[in-house]
């Protein structure tokens, strides 16, 4: 099958730091994959490179066979990636409602005449994306209600409507990072099988950055594993978590490092 | 079908809305009959006079506010609110009609601050060369509506008449848009206060522009400003007339600028609260908010800041043209910074992103100025001119030096009422409900929101709608 | 609070003014009602000063000269209004003014810019307007019943100076600046014609709203060189610039209209205005060491306020004066009651040689003097004490040019 | 390994800037006067006073460069200002053109109290001068202080535009409190500083013949106070707000006010302290413009004072080194466009579209470099 | 006497009644750990104790002295540190400079250094990012900062809001190690985390809350085997 996204020898550099050196990586569609690596090993940044945030240095990245190199991050939305962010960032005075129509933005169809003569179709479309938003809600597992500011939301939640306007776009794929930072063991299991359902019931292919071995462990199907911006292994959990580099760099060996003298 | 109404009426009535119903009334026709008692030639001597009755005026538009915080329903909001402004405010502004010139520039600022709020309120852009969109609509009309334009472009087929007007309103909006947009277009990539800095600066090119361009080409007169502008054709006199109502051509035109000004307003505030409650309103929001985070929901920055910026321009570009009109004379001190400055005052006192706020904080700032602070040093003129004496230190006021007489210090008063404006309500007179929120909880103080009602579970259709990608497995 | 009742005891009294001029302290009678006579000018604002000369030269005559109405039983009261020197405003105070019945005459404005609105809105309630300061042709040009100026016009004045130059210095290059005001342009534009058409070279005509920096202005003038720099504008700006230029080693003669006519201008620029070529100014209003009325108006000006008249202050004082008599004359001719405003504005119009202290005034059809005299002056001093002593050089007596319909049209009057 | 770090940061803090700023007064006077002397010579033609444009342009290219300087470094000691309680506060602080004014008018009265006679020895009138500096040093400073203290503290948290409104407020409330002092004080309320023949006088710093064209180059005694003091102002400054410990407060207090508490920062002393500091600068500027410029009234701040807020933006807004660039970008641009534009476009266009030019280069030079010349991009955390 | 006590403390953001009336007592020397799920009012807890919110009712008491009312940094002064939720290192300082900040109350410079040479110890990879921006720094070694900030403090009493947030693996092992080895110098230490399973394991006791209100106490072993809370936040079902 065509990949859905390829990433060709993309490198980006921050002033002498390479943050993401020559990585290439490939996802079919209907896909979990993760990726992990030490803090700082350039995961978020190969984010921000696929969404349009950064540039790439070098390299090519394709989506569905087209380039994404150069578009806007609206642009990279619109044709079907979405995003969340590892330092949550929801519109805070805004209400859960309005954070997913938001994410709908891509959209709406009703143009500004619609708008003012207030036509069937503005009704119409409004009142449809407002039910399939509450339908999200519900979907995501939000306990708040979809009128509370978001910025008074606890952190949890506010991880669960990040996700909820992530999926509002109805993305192809949808990239999240660290969504389970700040949970306990309960809510990171909940947002687990969050996860699986969004590829099961949704059929969003899904690529995760995460810290907690378990939810890696659990869900995915393959794991790209970074270190100082390059790629130092790919594979399966197991042959990932087997791998002696990744134990050195990431996972440690389970006995406290005499860091402290 | 009405008898249902009338019954839901009844229903109302006995809830004990009609007492608020009474009270609303009374306090209307207190104001009025208090204009009405001040009208007595023999209190004009009064020291008191000109402070009471600009007070008396307030107090009168004050009701509208009085309307609509009332418990009451939209139809009898919306009855009484019109027949204030389109029954008892004419009929007391032919007879004066001064308070038909306040109630018009309380008009035309209040249309400027309902555009300016998309701007700055809606879309959190921080404009501060607002004006300068005031200044094309009003010289647009003014070249081509005096013999300003034979000057520049030597023809002898101008001003143009006065039916051209209607068409120029268009193309003012039109035209102030567009200039709303090239401005727009090199600074979108400016956040925050750099593009503060540029509207400003922008706001300040205009200006000198207009001062300046009496040459190579004519086409501002410079600072010599422009006279006469045409006015719109008084079409409807013989309908007056034939109904009996004659009255001078000044009159006529002060009423006419007034409900041209309405018929503006009423529109401007229809589009922003259309737009507010859809994508676009909520899109603006978003930037607001969170740019990055906005872009990457999908909201093109670029072009939805543009349309901020256009459709904002568009309010003061008609605004700036029937000013003109109104004006009879325009020069480019009318455009300068300071009144960038009051209508974000406007804005901003009134309760950002509210449009009843920025209506609001228009009046409150335009009452102030035009009648209040005058009323206040008015009196304090009289009172020294009377000879009185300050009671207990026995001071007599005609010694009180011309140094500090009061009508130099209205700005000093103005800028003391602002300072504890902002620390007293600094969310505005009416406050955005959101902005409400943010801000009682970042000044410690309590205010509960107003939460809609969810629909319950069970109105909701049950599944998501899955997209056509099928997973894959291996 | 106090009742509001006039007190019948006597009106508030200038302290220093009253003894020589008009016995205000005769018993009053009955009082039949209030006259008043509004001013408009900007009292805040940068603009301030000027203003508030011209509101302060309007007191001093309400005080010195409402004795005859008094004594006709009125009350006569002056409401300043401030109209910040923008349009707007000034347009939404004559609408107050207007509607206020008592009020018979508006003394104003400072900038023509707002008293060309300010005016069509006291046109159509036949309110007179006598103006102290507006040189704007098109002020009295549109030929409104209701619009005097006791003043000059730009035209004339701008050309006085021009011919000065020309004839009497024997200059043949001059330098031309304004301050982009309707005023400063109006009468450095009519210098420029006039001296181009005389035979000058005029090496440069620059606008500026500059206020403390001259230095790229005086850079350029220093490189074209030219023998004399006529600022069209106000002492404030030109002051400053005067000095800069002297410290910079500009040797021109320095040359300006009515706008230059004070104190301050000796205070600012010092000594600059007497090395080098020297400063000569022109005005309308005869110098107090020629008039007897001007010293004397000087001298009472200093006792109350307690510091010199500004330019326009003179001439607020005989508008008012104008204002004044005509209210006398047009209660007399009701009956001893209240005028109507149109016959006020009549009675204006009719003002033939009236004696005042910035001359001899008569209006002509538009309402603009007859004939008014021009004078040429030479700043003999760098002290401001000594600025009442500059010396009269050239006085001339020119009408303003012939009321044509073409310079209606040009006002956009048909 | 302490050592070089502290070395390295008195280095940036004191070093480096100046050598930025001279580089950059080099450069951007190189290019400008190369800008002006091509097209003088592709426009050749004569102009008034018996000269050719590029004659013209020669004669008077170096004595107008100057001048640009001098105005820019005055617009560059107010943009400090600005852009110290920007860089805390993040905010506009609108007020800070009527602090520097009544540091002006505090001068000014201190000269006039001292009565120096205008043919005094330098040394005297210098010492009349710094000690009216010191005053309005101090005055402004504490105006300042109290400002915050009224009438932004109580609206601290308040989302951004609310303290500017209150700005504005205080801004006209200045303007006309110095004016009824002034005016019950001494009956007008403008004032004329002393005048000193002495510091008047034009110091000749050249004069040579180019291409056949007498060049005089000169400076007025009084503006080299100016000079110098915003040199001194700017390494100051730059000391104290990257290498001290309480700039490092300041600069946390700007950016997170919670977490600079959490680190022991007394928050409120600390933006007390920025007023103070930022007032102080105001008011030494606002005595030196008064000694330069000779007249002041209630209203002189509000044109340097948008001036020197462009200045600031264009700088970027925040960065002292930049403040100072961007008002010497500013001055110079102004100078240039002042001298050269009418005799450039034949009288069409004059002197008084230099604001227009100033500002478009603004416009352009935010366009390529949005966060101004030295402003940096925040890193974009997603 | 115990170094500090909330005694019925309630605590309000606006309408929204966050603690509702906590009261617990940390001893000296003592690791005390603060479990609960989202929104339970854990880090409200801690930022009442720093001064950041002020409690509305009830007292905090430092040593027996009552600081509810002091400003965040006279509580600073008293010797409480604070590493906040989400981090908050200031983005445009350098790290060097974000670690100054850490050390502000300190005026020795040699101590600073010392300290600083500490810190790095631990954390690596900070001394190879010395230069840097914090605001550029990726998630993990902002995470890494804040807490070497609030070491260069050194304080008696230590409030830390979920150090291993963010962390890779390895790190979070180091984490609590360093938990460990601070305590056993002497920092009595408040811990809030959401990996209950690595805070028991360090805790000497800990508290359990639920919407504002404290439910369960004991010791980390007697929480550790609550079939509750093993439920609810240890993931054992
Ligand atoms: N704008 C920037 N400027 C300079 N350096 C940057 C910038 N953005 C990221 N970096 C650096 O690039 C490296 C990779 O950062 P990135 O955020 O991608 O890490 P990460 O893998 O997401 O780590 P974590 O797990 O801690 O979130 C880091 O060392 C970071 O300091
Ligand atoms: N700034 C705020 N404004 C309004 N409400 C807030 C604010 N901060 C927290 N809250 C509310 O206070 C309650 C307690 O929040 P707190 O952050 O203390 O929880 P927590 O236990 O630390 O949760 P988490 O595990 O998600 O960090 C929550 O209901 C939260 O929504
Ligand atoms: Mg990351
Ligand atoms: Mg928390």
């Amino acid at each position: 099958m065509a990949n859905l996204l390829e990433l060709r020898k993309v490198t980006k550099r921050f002033g002498g730091l390479v943050a993401v050196n020559q990585v290439d990586f490939t996802l079919e569609p209907g896909r979990i994959v993760s990726i992990i690596g030490p803090n700082g090993a350039g995961k978020t940044t190969l984010f921000n490179l696929i969404t349009g945030i950064y540039k790439p240095d070098e390299g090519e990245i394709l989506f569905e066979g087209r380039s994404l190199v150069g578009l806007r991050p609206d642009q990279v939305t619109a044709r079907g990636i979405s995003r969340t962010f590892q330092n949550i960032r929801l519109f805070g005075n805004m209400t859960v409602m309005e954070n997913i129509l938001v994410g709908m933005h891509t959209r709406f169809r009703a143009s500004p005449v619609d708008i003012l003569f207030q036509t069937p179709r503005f009704r119409g479309e409004e009142r449809e994306l407002r039910e399939e938003a509450l339908r999200l809600i519900r979907f995501v597992g939000l306990r708040a209600s979809p009128d509370e500011l978001a910025k008074n939301l606890p952190y949890g939640e506010q991880r669960k409507v990040e996700i909820a306007r992530a999926l509002a776009a109805r993305p192809k794929l949808i990239l999240l990072d660290e969504p389970t930072a700040g949970m306990n063991p309960q809510e990171t299991a909940e947002t687990t099988r969050l996860i699986r359902r969004l590829r099961d019931e949704l059929g969003i292919t899904v690529i995760l950055i995460e810290h907690q071995m378990r939810v890696v462990m659990g869900i995915s199907e393959r794991v790209t594993v970074l270190d100082y911006g390059e790629k130092i292994a790919e594979g399966s959990p197991e042959e990932v978590r087997r791998n002696p580099r990744v134990i050195e760099a990431y996972l440690g060996r389970g006995v406290a490092i005499g860091a402290i003298a | 079908m009405i008898g249902a109404k009338a019954k839901v009426w009844i229903e109302r009535v006995q809830n004990g809305r009609s007492l608020y119903l009474v009270g609303v009334l009374a306090y209307i026709l207190a104001a009025l009959l208090l204009m009405n008692w001040l009208n007595r030639p023999g209190l004009r001597d009064a020291v008191w006079y000109p402070l009471v009755s600009a007070l008396a005026f307030a107090a009168f538009l004050g009701s509208l506010l009085l309307i609509y915080y009332a418990p009451l329903a939209g139809l009898v909001k919306g009855i009484l609110g019109l027949s204030i402004l389109l029954v008892l405010l004419p009929f007391l502004g032919v007879r004066n009609t001064f308070l038909l010139e306040v109630a018009t520039q309380v008009g035309i600022f209040a249309a400027m601050a309902l555009g300016l709020n998309i701007v700055v309120g809606f879309a959190g852009l921080l404009d501060l060369g607002y004006v300068a969109f005031y200044a094309v609509g009003a010289y647009l009309w003014a070249i081509f509506g005096s013999h300003q334009a034979n000057i520049a472009f030597g023809t002898n087929r101008f001003p143009l008449e006065p039916e051209w007007f209607f068409l120029f309103l268009f193309l003012a909006v039109g035209v102030a848009a567009f200039t709303g947009i090239l401005l727009g277009l090199p600074v979108l990539r400016l956040r925050g206060d750099y593009l503060a800095i540029v509207t400003l600066a922008f706001g300040e090119v205009i200006r000198v522009i207009v001062n300046n361009l009496d040459k190579p080409i004519n086409l501002t007169n410079g600072p010599q400003g422009i006279r006469p502008v045409q006015r719109p054709p008084l079409f409807f006199k013989p309908w007056l007339n034939a109904l009996g109502i004659r009255l001078d051509d000044p009159t006529l035109y002060a009423l006419y600028f007034y409900f041209l000004v309405l018929v503006v307003i009423g529109f401007a505030i229809w589009l922003a609260r259309r737009l507010e409650n859809s994508w676009v309103g909520r899109a603006w929001t978003a930037i607001r908010e969170d740019e990055l985070a906005a872009q990457a929901m999908g909201i093109p920055l670029v072009r939805m800041k543009l349309a901020a910026f256009a459709t904002g321009a568009s309010f003061a570009g008609a605004m700036g043209m029937i000013f003109a009109a109104k004006q009879y004379f325009i020069n480019p001190e009318s455009f300068t910074f300071m009144e960038s400055i009051g209508v974000l005052v406007m804005v901003i006192v009134g309760g950002m992103g509210s449009i009843p706020g920025a209506i609001v904080g228009a009046t409150v700032v335009t009452i102030l100025n035009l009648q209040i602070l005058k009323g206040l040093s008015l009196m304090l003129n009289k009172l020294r001119q009377a000879g009185v004496v300050i009671p207990i230190l026995n001071f007599p006021l005609s010694q009180w030096p011309t140094q500090l007489e009061p009508a130099k210090y209205e700005r000093l008063v103005f800028g003391i009422l602002l300072i504890l404006m902002m620390i007293l309500r600094p969310q505005g007179i009416i406050p955005e409900r959101r902005h409400r929120m943010e801000l009682a909880e970042a000044l410690g103080r309590e205010e509960a929101p107003e939460l809609e009602r969810l629909p319950a579970e069970e109105e909701l259709p049950p599944v998501i709608p899955a997209p056509e990608v099928k997973p894959a497995r291996d | 609070a106090a009742p509001a009742t006039p007190t019948p005891t006597a009106p508030p009294a200038a302290p220093a003014a009253t003894p020589t001029t008009a016995p205000t302290e005769t018993p009053a009678p009955a009082v039949k009602g209030t006259i008043k006579i509004a001013t408009q000018s900007p009292l805040s604002g940068g603009q301030a000063a000027l203003g508030e000369g011209l509101k302060n030269g309007a007191q001093l005559a309400i005080e010195q000269l409402k004795g005859p109405i008094e004594a006709l039983g009125f009350k006569v009261e002056l409401v300043p209004f401030d109209d910040q020197a923008k349009p707007d405003v000034g347009v939404a105070n004559a609408k107050q003014i207007v509607n206020d019945p008592d009020i018979l005459a508006v003394v104003g404005h400072l900038n023509s810019g707002v008293a060309i609105p300010s005016s069509e809105t006291y046109k159509d309630f036949d309110l007179v307007m006598v103006s102290p300061a507006n040189t704007n042709p098109c002020i009295t040009d549109r030929g409104y019943l209701t619009v005097n100026r006791v003043c000059g016009r730009d035209d004339v004045q701008g050309a006085v100076g021009a011919e000065f130059a020309f004839n009497e210095l024997k200059v043949k290059t001059a330098f031309v600046i304004h301050d982009k005001t309707t005023y400063g342009q109006g009468v450095a534009e009519f210098f420029r014609k006039r001296f181009e058409e005389l035979g000058g070279k005029v090496l440069g005509f620059e606008g500026t709203e500059e206020k403390a920096n001259f230095d790229p202005l005086i850079t350029a003038i220093q490189a074209v060189n030219p023998e004399v720099i006529y600022f069209g504008g106000i002492y404030d700006q030109a002051g400053v610039f005067f000095k800069q230029a002297r410290e910079k080693g500009v040797n021109a003669i320095f040359l300006g209209p009515d706008g230059m006519d004070s104190s301050e201008l000796a205070k600012i620029a010092g000594d600059a205005l007497v090395t080098g070529g020297g400063m000569y100014y022109t005005s309308v209003a005869a110098p107090p060491t020629v008039y007897e009325g001007a010293k004397k108006f000087i001298e009472d000006y200093k006792a109350k306020f307690g510091k010199d008249p500004e330019p326009f202050s003179a001439q607020a004082y005989d508008a008012t004066a104008i204002v004044l008599k005509a209210i006398e004359e047009a209660i007399k001719e009701a009956g001893g009651n209240k005028p109507t405003r149109k016959a006020v504005a009549e009675k204006v119009r009719a003002t033939k040689d009236f004696q005042g202290i910035t001359g001899v005034i008569t209006f002509d059809e538009r309402g603009d003097p007859v004939k008014a005299k021009y004078f040429v002056i030479k700043v003999i001093s760098g002290n401001p004490e000594d600025w009442g002593k500059n010396q009269l050089v050239k006085t001339l007596e020119l009408a303003p040019p012939p009321f044509t319909p073409e310079l209606k049209a040009a006002c956009g009057v048909k | 390994m302490r050592k070089a770090i502290s070395q390295s940061v008195l280095y940036q803090a004191l070093v480096v800037p100046l050598i930025q700023l001279f580089v950059f007064v080099a450069i951007s006077l190189v290019v400008i006067g190369s800008v002006v002397l091509i097209l003088a010579a592709l426009f050749n033609r004569p102009v008034a006073g018996g000269m050719t444009l590029l004659q013209f342009v020669i004669r008077t290219l170096p004595q107008v460069a100057i001048d640009g300087l001098v105005i820019g470094f005055l617009y560059a000691m107010i943009a400090l200002g600005y852009t110290m309680v920007y860089g805390v506060l993040q905010f506009i602080n609108f007020a800070h053109s009527e602090i520097f004014m009544v540091g002006a008018f505090i001068g000014v009265e201190l000269m006039l109290a001292l009565a120096i006679p205008s043919t005094a020895p330098l040394m005297l009138i210098m010492a009349g001068i710094l000690l009216a500096v010191a005053g309005g040093m101090i005055g402004s400073g504490l105006l300042a202080v109290v400002v915050e203290r009224v009438a932004y503290r109580p609206l601290r948290g308040a989302p951004r535009l609310v303290p500017l409104i209150s700005a504005i407020g205080v801004s006209f409330f200045l303007q006309d409190a110095v004016r009824a002092i002034e005016g019950l004080l001494n009956n007008a309320f403008y004032r004329n500083y002393p005048s000193f023949p002495v510091l008047n006088q034009q110091i000749p710093l050249a004069s040579f013949t180019v291409a056949g064209q007498p060049v005089q180059m000169q400076i007025q005694a009084k503006v080299i106070f100016i000079i110098i003091a915003s040199l001194v102002m700017l390494s100051g400054l730059n000391f104290v707000v990257n290498a001290t410990r309480l700039g490092r407060a300041i600069r946390a207090v700007a950016q997170d006010r919670p977490t600079a508490a959490l680190m022991g920062v007394d928050v409120d002393r600390i933006i007390m302290l920025t007023f103070l500091i930022g007032g102080a600068l105001g008011g030494a500027t606002g005595v030196l413009f008064g000694v330069r410029v000779g007249r002041i009234d209630p209203y002189v701040g509000f044109i340097p004072g948008i001036k020197a807020f462009t200045a600031a933006v264009l700088g970027g807004i925040g960065n002292i080194t930049g403040a100072m660039l961007g008002g010497i970008v500013l001055g110079v641009l102004e100078g240039f466009a002042g001298a050269y534009l009418s005799q450039f476009t034949g009288g069409a266009f004059g002197a008084e579209y230099k604001d227009i030019f100033a500002f478009a280069i603004l416009i352009l030079i935010l366009m390529f470099r949005p966060t101004g010349l030295l402003g940096e991009m925040v890193g974009q955390r997603a | 006497m115990a170094v500090l006590e909330l005694i019925d403390v309630h605590t309000y953001y606006g309408h929204i009644h966050a603690l509702k009336g906590i009261s617990f007592k940390v001893e000296p020397g003592e690791i005390v750990t603060l479990i609960g799920a989202n929104g339970a009012g854990k880090s409200t807890t801690l930022r009442t104790i720093s001064g950041l919110v002020r409690a509305r009712h009830g007292r905090v008491l430092l040593d027996g002295e009552d600081i509810t009312h002091l400003p965040p940094h006279e509580i600073v002064a008293r010797g409480v540190g604070h590493v906040p939720e989400g981090r908050r290192i200031f983005p445009q300082l350098t790290v060097w400079e974000n670690l100054e900040m850490g050390a502000y109350t300190v005026k020795d410079r040699r101590e600073v250094a010392r300290r600083m040479e500490f810190v790095f110890t631990i954390f690596p990879r900070l001394k190879e990012r010395l230069h840097q921006r914090g605001g550029t720094l990726s998630g993990g070694e902002q995470q890494m900062l804040a807490i070497a900030r609030a070491l260069m403090m050194r304080p008696r009493i230590l409030l830390m809001d979920e150090p291993s947030m963010g962390l890779a693996p390895v790190l979070v092992e180091s984490i609590f190690e360093v938990i460990r080895q601070l305590n056993q110098q002497g920092t009595t230490i408040l811990l809030v985390e959401q990996n209950a399973h690595m805070a028991l394991q360090v805790a000497h006791r800990g508290y359990v809350l639920e919407t504002g209100r404290i439910v369960l106490e004991g010791t980390a072993q007697e929480l550790a085997h609550n079939p509750q809370v093993q439920a609810a936040y240890l993931g054992m079902h």
